[in-house]
């Protein structure tokens, strides 16, 4: 019975007329929906929702969600993604009503203990990247990118520079392209040295008055430390253009180094990496933005505020405007300045150094295995090259499917681009040695058998619930909905 | 660890790192706090505002509260959704993946469209991508005929996407009597910009709060090439014809409050659906039902040719992480209810309104246009009469709405939009009435 | 490694000095051990309490958790147990700091709202038995019944007798007589009749004025009402015996039936069984008590008042005492009482007639293959005779651990002690007929393989983390703690 | 579904139910509410107590607030523990039944004993059962001698049971100068009722907050043929020697705070950890270590001969039900806790206690007793001064501890039993500080 269960929906549950909610009190006289809605406006087929009882649709999501892996279940070493223990007080204090009960449209003297934590997290966020103002509102990483392409651009526009280019790595997250597309500039690739570092040389040879921006992701996406980043700035700066850091990888730079002093102009943060609030299957995230005073005044509005002690709101008339429909993912920014006050100076100190060491470390226990195209040491993450599996005629996303059997997570693969067959790893700092050790031995076990028994491996899942699952006929068959 | 990672010690790890641009002093933030320290700091912060459990708020604009069932807390809760990432190794996401699929089931269902995708940010960034996708859908066209009615919030942020896309506004006024938008003008806009426009866009409920009657809008657009982008609040539809039905191409809006709590305005839920033809212009994340490689039902993410990971910068979109975990909660919310439960709940608000209308009608206080509202509308204050109303909503411990001249030019400075829920009882209503009659009534 | 992982303790995790906690802060002076407690106090060697991070420690709980069956995953037809749904909203609404964080011993006048919810619930719980006083103090049911039976004592000597024995039918629960025993008294059997109901003549023929109580389950503990109560009840009280009713079985009566009314002198109720407070594994539960008035008295203090919109407590003297260390499970009572709430008199009626329509429905969908011993129609559960497995040289046990293999729990087995190979099934008012229909196939599926593929059974389970566990070896070794 | 069940309608199926004996009315309770109304009722309930987030607290007596970190309730709260019922399937039950195990260690761990149960209702009546084991252990003695400064709740509860029982009480005063028990007075007890004796009974810290000296008296007990039955506080546990290192043979007690709220006292975790000698004298439920049919490591419940479902009359204890979800609670905590943290807050709680008593020295105000205390002290206040005391508190919202007389016979009027734990700040402390030196300071 439970195969037989996998994949039934909650629409093929249920019976007419049932719900999961009791009927509400009519304190007030009922009018009725033909006093309320004229014919025309009235719905005359209802939505096809489910009709179960509160029991039924709770054992539903319930079994639904055991069928995820998931932070509090074991390892998962997604590269870039910086999956790491999302401590448990923080949701609590998000659901303290004094924060979700505010509507957005209060008058800000109701709000000011929300005004006063938003402030001091730019603020927080401020020292920590060494930028000079920020804002909270985008609300992921892309969102971020986004906002601070057209803070670029506002600032351009405001020196009477209509510049039209940006110039990317080809190590890139898809994300900073395609937001530089919506920002309305044109991309031009930035080729990748032979040490995975950006090739200065080629930068420069693109660097021109038409540039805008150069966006770069430090540490960079294969895990380095792009070494010559003032030069870099120079070089840009030299030209007008200004240099965005992607800040995904921030987790290995806290308390190490800051963007702000390594020359960057702007940067986005994810709060949902670096500051551990949680992925939630794909969000909420928060992509707070930090840049140089020069481009503060073109920040989105509105602007909190802080005079005499009161908190208020401004919209300055330079402003890009807003990109959000209030003040952003808000309940994100209440996890991270929790766990700002919890770390403390010494504590985010420890944030780098451990992430830095863990990688290393699990680099170290694997390369026998696989290895990385670009030498070490590495930030917080490594990406190995998968290329030798096609030996046995395997791809690395065979190798990944045969990693989950194991009860961890698959690594980010194919990306970043410059990598064939790319695997990128990122341990974090909060799990133990005792973890990434078990996880070594899980990799090479895999890999042992992808070259002695390559059909395991190009079979697997074989432990899970489901055997590997058709993303082509998904793709062909375009089933979006339930087909009622 | 230092051996086994070929270094001696730390130092050696970062050396990629110039010597003079590391950090050479510990971060000026405040010390290190135990978890009783810091959760007491942030009650006393939670504390220093004052909630909507606090005062009795008639604050609407698409950010609305309900009553918010504990089985969603309870589901959301669950660290295998809140701590989970985007599911892209399906065989170990299914969780996520079919909870998705449902969601995905549902939105289209409400709106009544034939596609959905897996979330956007809010419900103003939904109504962006909306209309970069109306872009792509009329083959690149930046001229947008969109109406002066809808949400001003909403508006302003597509206007600061508008500058870098090249998009223009030709602006739909709306009649002076019922509060839609003007029909004439629609005309005018659509005959002067022949060729020109991406999308003509309407919001249902509009900000005066009245549902706009969608009849013969698609073919107005489609004539004219473009596409009908309608924004619309999904509680509304539970009981209102829905976009869907009038051939709307495009539908996006906010689904915060259904399962949501207002929270500030974020996170919210801002939803997109569309018809199937336009699947490849859609914006971010969308999950598909398969089979694994027995035949067994599964699911996974699909349709990624559109997304910025495979596509760049030819992207339909550079959505990557959306609103995932508040897809959980409008799931199980609406799960919860079903028809009958969601059709209770918007009749009730629509109730309640009503229940206020009727009560501010003895103090004349009219609805300041004559529309068909759904849980807000705007009522003419007498002139003069804002800060007598305020200082008595003051002392009551109530925010009465929003001063509609605060959001949008060419209202008079004394309407007051109102929004109603199944949150509030009779004596909330009675009282909101007694203020607004005697602070607010003709003097 | 999942399966090698399998039993491993937190204290076979972590490492020295790791701590899932931060340090406190001292903000006033730090003696030191050594100067706030002399040597000989001074603890030498530490506790050996687990190592571990947040984070490790919560993935801990989490995968454990995930070992469980609950009702929140599938259908748990425990009979006598009554494993209803427990809505979601008792769970937010007894952690209200306003109830969470009270003391027992702060004045009354600062916990008005904690009385008055007992109060209330002790009236609602009259309402619903027929009785006319009630006692939420006892922890659990068989805390009840000890309470109870101290009650019915003290009534006795009040009346300058002492009487030394407790009628028990040889159906009842284990806990039935332990209470009896514990509570002084010595225990006599009374035997049931072919209809397994009680047989009344042998009651009579025990019953005599040295009889303090007849203690009976209602309905009875193979799911039928007790017909001849009322001749029960009367041939007790001529010899000036009290009647006590387990109320375990209460389920089955709410809204058709009042104990009271039945009757009956004295009653426990399971807040845990009846008014789904949730079983926690293994509880906390809340075991009230209801009497009819001349019992009262007796009741253990504090009671509490109102008088004059004002609540408080009272210490009768007559009463026997207090049986707990404050008020009992308060938290449990604020379950109870919101389900009260949300139910109305509509809703409790309901509860009983569907409890009663699924037992039946249920025996319907299965009796062509085991069958009960004793004829139905039944009230909220029945009671199955297993002995037709012994045919394949199988037991219930043997049949209960294959029901695992298909994500269902097993029935109650082997109680009550008169039916041979005793399966208990008690599906409750909150499954749905859809739930029923999938059990009743399931349970059909496995008699068939009894009968065609014994093995298969003998052997079960198969499709679960672990096979069948040893627990003779577990009774031979006696490891009851973690051997360091 | 009535064709199934073999009859035509409801009633058939309540046949067995003489029908004047059924119900003809509907019960009188309030009309069926929805979920959002009965939380308004129940928030209304809950705001009409003054919890300890609203006053300053220093009431103890074993029901002591401290910090419980979120991660405990994030546990509890998952249904998987939530809604199981207890483990009697072990195959479907292993993360119940493992918890239990790592519980029962880590309590024999803290009161360095070899053995514990799955739990107890709560402290007193651990005691209670402790008492009924000594009887058993014993061979059917019935005397207890019993230390007077044993809490009088606790004893309270005992006395409850030992009518029934036919148990005897020999009371052990305690010694005007430290509080400890009178060991002049024990030795007489002992030598009077020399054979009759189960157990002797004390408890550390005892009703005072003062911890006992525990040397010898194993020996003593043991000679008189009783066993030695400690009550003892576990937080005292993680820095005071536990009882186990002096050779009890019993220890009972009450782990609320430690991870579980104090809620009105319930629910509360009874514990009782005792030699492995003494496994078929305890009550209630145990958990042991054991393998499946392949040898993978395994658990079950065990020794269930001692059980009221095998043993009937015979069995140790009625206990069936106990606190399965405090145990959860209780081993989240220690294992966040570990032996650091769990020490860490033990010396907070024995600090702050010095704190105020240093505090309280310079207005001359005493503690009543020279003992040494752990968390908790009674204090004397002049005489007379109470009512003023009193006074003061209630403006100051604050509850300074309890009046000893209330709760025992002979200790002075003004005697104050005070509280400290990590969750009281400075100035908290400070404020029972000024107000007792001031209102309770010699005239
Ligand atoms: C390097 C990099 N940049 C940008 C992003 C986009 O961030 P978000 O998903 O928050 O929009 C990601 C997310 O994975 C990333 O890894
Ligand atoms: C018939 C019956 N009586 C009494 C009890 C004891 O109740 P508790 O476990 O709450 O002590 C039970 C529990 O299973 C029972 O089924």
């Amino acid at each position: 019975m439970p195969k037989d269960d996998m994949g039934r929906t909650m629409f093929e549950r249920g019976r007419p007329g049932q719900r999961g909610t009791g009927a509400l009190e009519w304190d007030i006289p009922r009018p009725g929906l033909a006093a309320l809605f004229p014919d025309k406006f009235r719905r005359k087929k209802a939505p096809r929702l489910p009709e179960l009882s509160e029991g039924e649709v709770v054992r539903h999501f319930v079994n639904l969600s055991t069928k995820n892996h998931h932070i509090d279940k074991g390892f998962y070493p997604l590269g870039s993604c910086t999956m790491k223990y999302n401590p448990k007080v923080h949701e609590t204090l998000a659901r303290l009503p004094g924060f979700t009960t505010l509507h957005p449209m209060q008058p800000a003297e109701t709000v000011q203990g929300a005004l006063e934590l938003m402030w001091r997290l730019e603020r927080m966020l401020g020292e920590i990247s060494g930028m000079q103002a920020v804002s909270l509102q985008p609300a992921a990483g892309a969102h971020g990118e986004l906002t601070a392409l057209l803070v670029v651009r506002a600032w351009h526009l405001s020196r009477g520079e209509d510049r039209k280019k940006v110039l990317i790595p080809d190590s890139a997250h898809g994300t900073n392209p395609a937001s530089a597309a919506i920002a309305g500039f044109d991309c031009v690739t930035v080729k990748s040295g032979a040490d995975g570092r950006v090739d200065v040389d080629d930068l420069k040879s693109k660097l021109s008055s038409d540039v805008a921006a150069f966006m770069i992701t430090n540490p960079n996406t294969v895990g380095l430390f792009e070494t010559r980043v003032e030069e870099i700035c120079a070089a840009c700066h030299s030209v007008g253009a200004q240099v965005y850091m992607d800040g995904a990888n921030l987790n290995a730079l806290v308390g190490i180094a800051r963007p702000g002093d390594l020359g960057f102009d702007v940067m986005h943060f994810n709060l949902h990496k670096t500051f551990t609030t949680p992925h939630g299957g794909g969000g909420p995230g928060c992509g707070p933005i930090g840049v140089k005073s020069h481009l503060a005044p073109f920040l989105p509005s509105p602007r909190v505020t802080h005079h005499d002690g009161a908190y208020g709101l401004d919209r300055p008339s330079t402003s890009i405007g807003p990109v959000h429909g209030a003040f952003g993912n808000f309940l994100m920014m209440v996890r991270a300045y929790a766990y700002v006050l919890a770390m403390g100076p010494e504590g985010m100190a420890d944030i780098g150094h451990t992430a830095v060491l863990n990688a290393n470390y699990l680099y170290g226990k694997i390369k026998g295995s696989l290895q990385t195209k670009y030498a070490g040491p590495y930030m917080h993450e490594f990406v190995l090259d998968g290329s030798p599996l096609k030996k046995t005629d395997l791809h690395t996303s065979d190798f990944a499917k045969r990693l989950l059997d194991y009860g961890v997570y698959a690594p980010t693969i194919y990306f970043p681009l410059i990598v064939p067959e790319a695997m990128m790893i990122e341990p974090t700092e909060t799990e133990s040695k005792a973890t990434l050790d078990e996880f070594a031995e899980i990799f090479l076990e895999v890999w042992r058998q992808s070259r002695e028994e390559p059909d395991t491996v190009r079979t697997a899942p074989h432990n899970l619930l489901l055997r590997r699952v058709d993303d082509v006929k998904a793709a062909k068959d375009l089933v979006l909905t339930h087909p009622f | 660890m230092f051996a086994v990672a070929g270094v001696s010690k730390f130092e050696d790890l970062v050396e990629a790192i110039p010597a003079h641009l590391r950090l050479a002093r510990p971060l000026d933030l405040p010390h290190s706090q135990s978890e009783m320290a810091l959760s007491r700091e942030l009650r006393h912060l939670a504390e220093k505002n004052r909630g909507m459990s606090e005062l009795t708020s008639f604050l609407g604009l698409g950010w609305t509260k309900h009553f918010i069932p504990a089985a969603v807390d309870s589901i959301v809760s669950r660290s295998e959704f809140t701590t989970a990432y985007t599911p892209y190794q399906a065989e170990a996401s299914q969780g996520s993946l079919q909870q998705i699929f449902e969601y995905q089931t549902m939105v289209a269902e409400i709106t009544g469209m034939e596609i959905s995708n897996a979330s956007l940010y809010d419900g103003a960034t939904s109504l962006v991508e909306g209309m970069i996708m109306a872009t792509a859908c009329s083959k690149g066209r930046k001229g947008f005929a969109i109406a002066s009615n809808v949400n001003p919030r909403w508006r302003e942020v597509a206007q600061t996407y508008a500058g870098s896309n090249g998009w223009t506004f030709h602006d739909v006024g709306w009649e002076a009597g019922t509060g839609a938008r003007d029909r004439a003008a629609l005309a005018k806009v659509l005959a002067g910009h022949a060729g020109k426009l991406a999308a003509v866009v309407v919001q249902t409920p509009n900000v005066f709060g009245l549902l706009e009657d969608l009849s013969g809008l698609a073919d107005l657009a489609h004539q004219a090439g473009a596409v009908l982008l309608v924004a619309a609040d999904p509680l509304a539809c539970a009981i209102a014809e829905p976009p869907g039905s009038f051939g709307a191409d495009i539908v996006v809006g906010e689904m915060l409050g259904l399962g949501i709590p207002t929270s500030l305005g974020g996170p919210g839920l801002g939803y997109l659906t569309t018809k199937k033809a336009h699947l490849r212009q859609m914006p971010g994340r969308v999950v598909g039902r398969t089979v694994d490689a027995e035949g067994t039902r599964a699911y996974c993410l699909t349709a990624q040719t559109r997304e910025q990971h495979i596509r760049r910068e030819k992207a339909t979109s550079n959505i990557c992480s959306n609103q995932g975990l508040m897809t959980v909660a409008a799931s199980v919310y609406l799960a919860l209810q079903g028809p009958q439960g969601l059709a209770e709940v918007a009749e009730q608000c629509a109730s309640r309104l009503a229940y206020v209308r009727d009560g501010l009608q003895g103090a004349k206080i009219r609805p300041l246009f004559s529309g068909t509202p759904f849980q807000e509308e705007a009522f003419q204050l007498p002139p003069g009469s804002r800060a007598r109303v305020e200082a008595a909503c003051k002392t009551a411990r109530l925010l009465p709405g929003i001063w509609l001249s605060d959001l949008l030019p060419g209202v008079p400075t004394e309407s007051l939009l109102v929004c109603t829920s199944e949150t509030h009882s009779r004596q909330d209503l009675d009282l909101l009435v007694s203020i607004l009659s005697s602070a607010g009534g003709a003097a």
